[in-house]
């Protein structure tokens, strides 16, 4: 029981390590993309960390189950959103920088 | 002694939240700065043991009324915009005509 | 052991804060939107962690709507907004 | 027959999920049995059967290989921001799949926005643009790689590796 716990300790102050990372990423990066690229693969990583904790700590085979499914619920929201933004700041950027659609 | 903190810091980013979308310029960035105050009001309600509260706030405050004011914020850039250029071309008619 | 999943829902709140700083100074508005990412990973993260610490079931379901529809603003943003449609064409 | 099976399969899947979903309460069941019934027919009309078919067991491979690439992707950008330098040279990418259209190329497209160094911008018919976090590594090879991976995973002939490809900048 006390390894569990100690594994489940380790896990859980990985994850927060991770998000941290991500966060000063989003401060450290000059540019949306680079941003984008830091809070998705990062963050990603962290909620990974922290659902596997609690998967080891649920009192039942379906709450694990539904932890791990809400996970890859986030997942796919996380890689829908940042592809959407990226394009979005991808149209800005060539508002900005390019006139007229030269990057094709 | 965490539980304190929790709330201390929850209270605090809820006010500081609130105050920065009231007193922001800037229409798009009072609207984000609003749904990140609904996101953190569902972690308030969750807090005061109302987590079905957190779930109906969680489900209007980022999904629904973050769309309403995003697309309310875009007509009103395009009807400003509008706006702008027919005052514009008023005032230049008024001019000529003058 | 709750006393560790409270110290990890403080440190998580506690990056959200400071990720909100740059939400606010965020120069662009692609960066703003970065905000609802944010919530969708960290919120949920959040959300679960305090499922466990608060033995709230419930909780759990707080945190899927909140995965499901943080993409929800994303979309309208993207479409409205930016209204990438209308452009490519 | 066949039509018939496949409703089967997914009513079982997705009563599964509910199981998951109310936390293994047994009450709800009878109206979950309903839910799921009526999702599947409509999933029928929404995702017909067709050609393209997901094997469970390249499946399982395919979860475990993207789970160690995002592993590795995180631990990549992590070393990237904690490193005083700041080691990044972005820039843009672009990439012509051989995988058809519909599910198939979006999974890759999501997939590789979770994998190390890349992040897909727009998916425009087969050309796909990924913005590189390092334009020296060999993103190519990662994307062929993983390319292969999804085209087995829905039991597609394996894309030809002698296929043309450009990079942008």
């Amino acid at each position: 029981m006390a390894f569990v716990q100690v594994v489940q300790g380790i896990l859980l102050v990985t994850g927060c390590l991770f998000f941290a990372i991500g966060t000063l990423g989003l401060f450290r990066f000059s540019d949306t993309l680079l941003r984008i690229h830091a809070l998705t693969k990062v963050d990603n990583l962290g909620l990974g960390f922290i659902i596997l904790a609690l998967v080891l700590n649920a009192a039942s085979l379906a709450i694990g189950v539904k932890v791990l499914l809400i996970w890859v619920v986030a997942l796919a929201a996380s890689a829908t959103s940042a592809h959407l933004i990226a394009r979005a700041a991808r149209l800005q950027q060539g508002d900005d920088s390019e006139p007229k659609g030269s990057h094709d | 002694m965490t539980d304190w903190l929790l709330d201390g810091l929850l209270v605090f980013a809820l006010l500081a939240t609130a105050a920065s979308a009231l007193l922001s310029r800037d229409l798009f960035r009072a609207v984000v700065v609003f749904i990140a105050f609904g996101l953190l009001m569902a972690v308030a309600w969750v807090r005061l043991q109302a987590p079905d509260i957190a779930l109906a706030e969680a489900a209007i405050g980022a999904g629904l009324t973050g769309v309403l004011l995003l697309d309310a914020v875009s007509h009103l850039g395009n009807k400003r915009q509008t706006a702008l250029r027919q005052t514009r071309g008023s005032h230049r008619q008024g001019s000529d005509q003058s | 052991m709750t006393l560790m999943f409270n110290a990890v829902a403080v440190f998580l709140l506690l990056t959200l804060l400071v990720a909100l700083v740059r939400i606010w100074r965020g120069p662009t508005s692609s960066d703003r939107m970065l905000a609802s990412q944010l919530f969708g990973t960290t919120g949920v993260a959040l959300l679960l962690v305090l499922a466990e610490a608060q033995v709230a079931p419930a909780l759990r379901d707080v945190a899927l709507v909140l995965a499901l529809l943080s993409v929800l603003a994303i979309v309208g943003f993207v479409t409205r907004v930016i209204q990438i449609d209308r452009r490519a064409s | 027959m066949k039509t018939v099976a496949t409703i089967l399969g997914r009513v079982i899947l997705l009563l599964l999920v509910w199981w998951a979903f109310t936390e293994g309460d047994v009450s709800g069941l009878g109206f979950g049995l309903v839910i799921a019934i009526l999702v599947a027919a409509v999933s029928m009309r929404l995702y017909p059967r067709g050609a393209a078919r997901i094997r469970p067991v390249q499946l399982w491979l395919f979860v475990l290989f993207f789970l160690g690439r995002s592993v590795v992707a995180g631990i990549d950008v992590a070393r990237r921001v904690l490193s005083p330098s700041l080691p990044v040279d972005p820039g843009y990418f672009t990439v012509h799949l051989t995988l058809p259209e519909g599910s198939p190329r979006w999974l890759l497209a999501n997939a590789l926005s979770l994998m190390p160094g890349t992040l897909s911008v727009s998916l425009d018919g087969p050309r796909l643009e990924l913005h590189c976090l390092d334009t020296q590594s060999s993103v190519e090879e990662d994307v062929r790689a993983a390319e292969q991976k999804v085209a087995r995973v829905f039991g597609l002939p394996l894309p030809d590796e002698t296929c043309h490809s450009e990079g942008a900048r």
